[in-house]
């Protein structure tokens, strides 16, 4: 049945896989700072990255800005727009106890980022087509897409930027303490809304990057989010709620998992695989792949 | 090694957390209607100990016996069916119902035959701590001490063997550490209840106790009868080492 | 406390009347026009093609009403025709809410059809149940008639008939030797691409053409690489597809990455909007896109109708007409009628012909069914080249070449 | 007595609007198909409410049980399996339809609740969700595809058995949500929700009730799928299997007052009504003001308009 099976294809469905998972993986990372330190589902992620994809295009349409060169002005603007979010919407929720506030907020957000793209830009689809678009790089007998390299080496570069960050400063370690006890943070002093903040902003910063990445490779339409936040949230559950690299790693393995049951079983039966593993995760190890377990408290 | 009448014994309990001990070979007995007192410096293992025996953790090694009977890794609803009720440091009151139905939880789930008189165990235990005046009103809106009242209430309804109490008398001013003493004292006279207490306040403890039992880094490193325990060199360094820090 | 709650259930009852007088009194008074509904998807994933159905249907009304109206003999003169819209959110059980409040709120007299067969079942369904017209497009003929509504109409193509026509071009428009070999069929995984997937496989078998890849294509999946390995690994060198615009386009895109070439990509639904040409620009060229109707058509209005849509969008439609022709239809058959009434327009819609419209003549059988062809273009520089029905003198079909020698 | 005056109030009103097809015509008056899709919310929002207002857990699954029912109801019928001549609005298929989404809630329900807490167990409801979405779109012959099911609308003559069944329903979905609250079934579900160490250690078999409220939800929703089957006539996973059927009861309680009897009522009736009414005035930009209206409404009502009115008694 798979007569046709040569190595260099396996290395190709391979690399393609990992790839396409970073997509993910990007989209995880932001998820995962915001439930880090407010235990909040921020489920209006995929919406904000496709907001920022149309961000892009039009830097790129009405000022001619290659979208490699946007990258700081979205990647600010994100996280502006990340702060602006925490400030105006959830500070307040956050304090409430009930956890459905802010998940319904998030969808409240959804709907109005998504329906206001719509008017805005049409329900059309829009795409960014530059000299490289489509553009491939053989890498002995493989063909490399390049748009998806480069957002690969953007999502490895941001993880590692979000890392440092995270280990190295002040703020980042508060970010880190305040996503490990939010009790034990605010005992030394942290303030949760700062912390908050940073999160939000970084998180959404991420966003603006996968933004970014995405207009490069993929039309987009305004309805095209969603499908990423829940994506994202598989990946993040994979690799462990509330870990940066296990975020990332979620995301690639979601990528390969769906690149390889797409080619072996069905296209259409890849959605199926990929939700069925990520509930058997859930059941038999629901802290997440990458994490050691711990004891249940 | 096993009493007549050996209620609770605690069999070489051992516990640790990610590579940290916080409970090594800790044995431990409370006799039927004993009252006996669990002191130790903060984190010597005090809440750690009462999650095992209340099955909330798993220990790594040894075991716990009810009556003679196995019971480690029970689930926790069915050790309070048995007869092990307890309390919270955090007090853990369900807030949103009233003080009664609070009770009535434990009257009618905590109790071995279900709930065919549970309003008439609820009520007589919300009388035994002093509540009963405030039935109808919603736990959030009660202060702290009565919620700890509440609490007791609740863990007295389910007609347990045994009551595990942990640190009920924290955030308590001086008038209301009082009443809890006499629920304290009557809860052991009049129902025959042991108590397992563990407790900050050792002076309370050395007043109130039959026996005492010292925790320190997750060993036991005395028990007995209070006056012998006060007397104790260990015990004495292990708070002396920690009024010293705290202070 | 008590009077409080007594005056909070009293309050929930009154509000009940005020939510009823608020639905209600929309309607106009009888006699002085003609009131048509349409839903039509606003919101949602499909309003794009919505947004183009509202557009054809507001010019046709707008053409007829610059002739007066139409004649209705019990007023005896002729009455303007007035559209009202209800958004169908692009979901089957919100089109059923859109055609309540039209037919309830609105009372309008007639239903003009939303888009897509998934929306069109239900609205059938719903339109059925109020003995309401409803007269449409874009539904499927053989999913019409599993539906035996008594009221509704349509004027389609055949699944069955219009996936008979990559094996007509192939056999009469190209040379024996240039006939693909090696054909991959990719269908989305939704009603439309199962209707045509059926009828590839069973056209398939009468032509005599096996497909080597049969894979069903996931809706909003943004990674083909594997479908494009199994095509790269078979030597396809035919593609039929049907998909959604952002799913070509991304198709597209990945297939010029991994280097597949194809000399014949033969696409239906996502290849002809015109976003598809935008994003890809050159690399559009020689992909093949199916169409409802052309400005081509050798039929009155058509010129001019593409003209009004590329001055307005600017860009050119292949579908347009078919929206167009639709409200035509429905006029035409009110014209006949002399009436607005429900019974009249339906037998009027039934075992008949209509001449002369955008969408060429139409016949109507028994069930309310009316066919037309369906038509094939190829892209080049970013305009949808019709080339199949030939027409004299037009554009021939180009197979293309590898993607380094574009 | 006390007790007894909502409950009053509520046959009262149920009584009311089981009149109101008699003084509107249920065939020109868009207030019955108004109120049918009311008391269908209603039915969702009260089986959302048990599992998630009561007992805390966050469900997101209700889409998943409301198509299993509407499945069921169209395979019953569709394969004719009691070899009846009628299966509009047959009570045997509509209990089975109930009956179906139970077995499934047991079967997802006790592995995952017995291993998640919150957030995961949300997650693994939403990913039990799509994974039934994919298994009907593929389901071929069985489930009919993307198509879905098709039914014969013929037998369609009035609205008013779906409105009286949806006024049941809703009818019932409160009163099972009032009875459960009000014994002692409904002081272990507010235990569980409260604290789950406390309730766990007062005697309460946590996955039990847990459970049982997951199961009772699943029923009534599958119920209201089953009904709402009968009004499209058409089963497919477009119309049904989207996550709308969920995110809307999760709204209406939540706006409502979610851990209220009442509250999950007075949400259905408001968001439907909003939706409704900006779907009228406001074609094609209503979803900005639905967005903006669940963002200001968490922002400044986090309770829910329910306890609005409670904290001025």
């Amino acid at each position: 049945m798979f007569d046709y099976l040569t190595f260099g294809l396996l290395a190709q469905l391979f690399i393609n896989g990992i790839l396409f998972g970073t997509m993910y993986g990007l989209a995880a990372i932001g998820l995962s700072l915001i439930f880090g330190t407010m235990r909040i589902i921020f489920l209006s992620q995929g919406a904000v990255i496709i907001l920022m994809a149309y961000c892009c295009y039009w830097l790129f349409t009405l000022f001619k800005i290659d979208p490699y060169l946007s990258i700081p002005i979205i990647g600010l603007a994100a996280m502006v727009l990340g702060a602006g979010i925490y400030q105006g919407l959830f500070r307040r929720a956050v304090k409430m106890e009930d956890k459905n506030i802010t998940l319904l907020i998030a969808v409240g957000l959804m709907f109005l980022i998504e329906n206001l793209m719509a008017v805005m830009w049409t329900p059309n689809p829009r795409s960014i087509s530059t000299g490289y678009t489509s553009s491939s790089i053989p890498v002995g007998g493989l063909a490399i897409s390049f748009t998806r390299l480069m957002g690969f080496v953007m999502a490895m570069l941001s993880t590692a930027g979000v890392t440092l960050f995270l280990k190295r400063t002040l703020v980042g370690k508060a970010v880190r303490a305040a996503s490990e006890d939010i009790e034990a943070a605010r005992l030394v002093g942290i303030s949760p809304h700062w912390v908050n903040t940073i999160a939000f902003a970084i998180g959404i910063g991420l966003c603006g990057i996968a933004g970014i990445a995405l207009s490069t490779t993929y039309p987009f339409d305004p309805y095209f989010g969603f499908i990423f936040s829940l994506k994202a949230m598989i990946a993040l559950a994979l690799g462990g709620l509330g870990s940066v690299f296990g975020a990332l790693l979620g995301g690639i393995i979601l990528g390969t998992l769906e690149s390889w049951s797409s080619f072996f079983i069905s296209g259409g039966w890849a959605d199926a695989v990929s939700y069925g593993v990520f509930l058997l995760v859930l059941l038999f190890k629901p802290e997440g792949l990458l994490v050691r377990s711990v004891k249940k408290v | 090694m096993s009493h007549s009448d050996t209620l609770l014994r605690v069999d070489k309990i051992s516990i640790s957390f990610g590579g940290l001990a916080v409970l090594t070979d800790v044995n431990l007995k409370v006799d039927e209607g004993e009252l006996v007192g669990l002191i130790g410096p903060n984190g010597a293992g005090k809440s750690t100990l009462f999650n095992v025996i209340s099955s909330i953790y798993k220990p790594d090694t040894g075991d716990v016996f009810l009556k003679g009977k196995k019971i480690t890794g029970i689930a926790p609803h069915k050790l309070c069916r048995m007869g092990i009720s307890r309390t919270y440091q955090l007090v853990k009151t369900f807030n949103k119902m009233t003080a009664l139905e609070n009770v009535m939880v434990g009257a009618i789930y905590g109790h071995k035959h279900g709930g065919s008189d549970a309003k008439t165990r609820a009520i007589d235990a919300m009388s035994l701590v002093g509540i009963e005046d405030k039935q109808n009103i919603l736990v959030s809106h009660l202060t702290l001490s009565d919620r700890r009242l509440v609490e007791v209430a609740r863990s007295l309804a389910s007609s347990p063997l045994v009551t595990l109490l942990d640190e009920p008398m924290a955030g308590l001013n001086v008038s209301e550490i009082k009443t809890l003493l006499t629920v304290i004292k009557r809860a052991r006279e009049e129902r025959k209840i042991s108590i397992l207490w563990v407790e900050h306040k050792v002076d309370a403890i050395f007043r109130t106790c039959d026996r005492v039992a010292v925790l320190n880094y997750g060993a036991k490193i005395a028990d007995g009868k209070p006056e012998e325990i006060a007397k104790d060199s260990k015990v004495i360094e292990a708070y002396l080492g920690e009024s010293l820090t705290r202070n | 406390m008590k009077s409080k709650r007594i005056f909070w259930w009293f309050g929930l009852l009154c509000s009940i009347p005020i939510i009823c007088l608020v639905f209600s009194n929309f309607a106009m008074a009888a006699g002085k026009e003609i009131l048509i509904g349409a839903p039509v998807h606003m919101t949602g994933p499909l309003a794009p093609d919505g947004l183009e159905l509202k557009w054809a249907y507001e010019q046709a009304v707008a053409d007829w009403n610059k002739k007066g109206g139409i004649f209705i003999k019990s007023a005896n003169k002729k009455l303007p025709i007035r559209l009202v819209f209800a958004d169908d959110e692009s979901e089957p059980a919100k089109v059923a809410g859109a055609i309540e409040k039209l037919i309830k709120v609105d009372k309008v007299d007639l239903l003009l059809g939303t888009h897509s067969a998934t929306m069109s079942v239900p609205a059938i369904n719903t339109a059925e149940k109020y003995q309401m017209v409803y007269h449409c497009t874009t539904h499927w003929p053989e999913m019409f008639r599993d539906q035996k509504a008594k009221w509704a109409s349509v004027m389609f193509f055949s699944a069955v008939g219009a996936s008979e026509v990559p094996f007509i071009i192939w056999e009469t428009l190209l040379k024996k030797e240039d006939r693909p070999k090696n054909v991959a069929l990719l269908m989305e995984d939704s009603p439309d691409g199962q209707a045509f997937g059926g009828g590839f496989r069973s056209h398939a078998k009468t032509h005599g053409v096996t497909f080597a890849v049969d894979e069903p294509w996931a809706i909003g999946a943004k990674d083909y690489s594997s479908m494009i390995l199994k095509m790269k690994a078979k030597n396809v060198d035919a593609i039929l597809l049907y998909g959604a615009p952002t799913d070509a386009i991304t198709l597209v895109r990945q297939i010029k990455e991994a280097k597949l070439n194809v000399k014949y990509m033969h696409g239906w639904k996502g290849t002809w909007a015109v976003e598809f040409a935008q994003a890809l620009g050159k690399d559009a060229n020689y992909v093949i896109c199916d169409g409802f109707w052309s400005e081509e058509f050798p039929y009155p209005l058509c010129k001019e109708l593409g003209k009004r849509y590329t001055d307005k969008f600017k860009k050119r439609s292949v579908s347009i007409g078919a929206f167009y022709g639709t409200a035509q239809v429905l006029f035409m058959a009110i014209e006949r009628a002399k009436s607005y009434d429900k019974t009249a327009v339906r037998d009027a819609l039934r075992n008949a012909e209509y001449k002369g419209t955008v969408m060429g003549d139409l016949k109507f059988d028994e069930i309310g069914l009316a066919l037309f062809p369906s038509t094939a273009n190829q892209w080049w520089d970013g305009k949808q080249m019709l080339f199949y029905p030939p027409v004299k003198g037009g554009y021939q079909l180009k197979l293309a070449p590898e993607w380094g020698k574009r | 007595m006390k007790n007894l005056k909502p409950i009053t109030s509520v046959v009262l009103a149920t009584l009311l609007l089981g009149l109101i097809p008699f003084v509107s015509d249920s065939e020109k008056s868009y207030l019955v198909y108004f109120l049918f899709l009311t008391f269908c919310h209603i039915v969702l929002t009260q089986g959302w409410n048990l599992v998630a207002g009561y007992t805390g857990q966050v469900s997101l699954g209700t889409h998943a049980f409301f198509a299993l029912g509407a499945y069921t109801t169209a395979m019953i019928w569709r394969a004719d399996l009691f070899s009846w001549e009628n299966y509009y609005f047959d009570p045997v298929t509509m209990i089975l339809s109930g009956l179906v989404p139970v077995i499934f809630a047991l079967a997802i329900g006790i592995p995952l609740l017995s291993k998640l807490h919150g957030d995961y167990f949300a997650l693994g409801t939403l990913g039990f969700g799509e994974i039934l979405k994919v298994v009907c779109i593929k389901g071929g012959q069985f489930t009919g595809g993307p198509i879905g099911i098709m039914l014969p609308s013929s037998v369609y003559t009035t609205m008013r058995p779906h409105y009286w069944t949806a006024l049941f329903l809703a009818f019932l979905a409160t009163g099972v949500v009032y009875f459960m609250t009000k014994s002692r079934v409904g002081l272990a579900l507010v235990a569980i929700s409260e604290d789950e160490t406390a309730a766990s250690s007062s005697g309460i078999y946590i996955l039990k009730y847990k459970v049982l409220a997951f199961a009772i939800s699943a029923f009534l929703s599958g119920l209201c799928g089953s009904l709402y089957a009968y009004y499209l006539f058409q089963v497919s996973p477009e119309g049904f299997l989207i996550l709308r059927w969920t995110l809307y009861p999760v709204l209406m309680c939540v706006i409502g007052g979610s851990g209220t009897v009442v509250g999950p009522i007075l949400g259905s009736l408001l968001m439907t009504a909003v939706f409704t009414v900006t779907s009228i005035y406001l074609p094609g930009i209503h979803p900005i003001f639905s967005g903006i209206i669940i963002i200001l409404v968490m922002l400044f009502m986090p309770n829910g308009i329910i306890r609005l009115w409670k904290k001025g008694v």
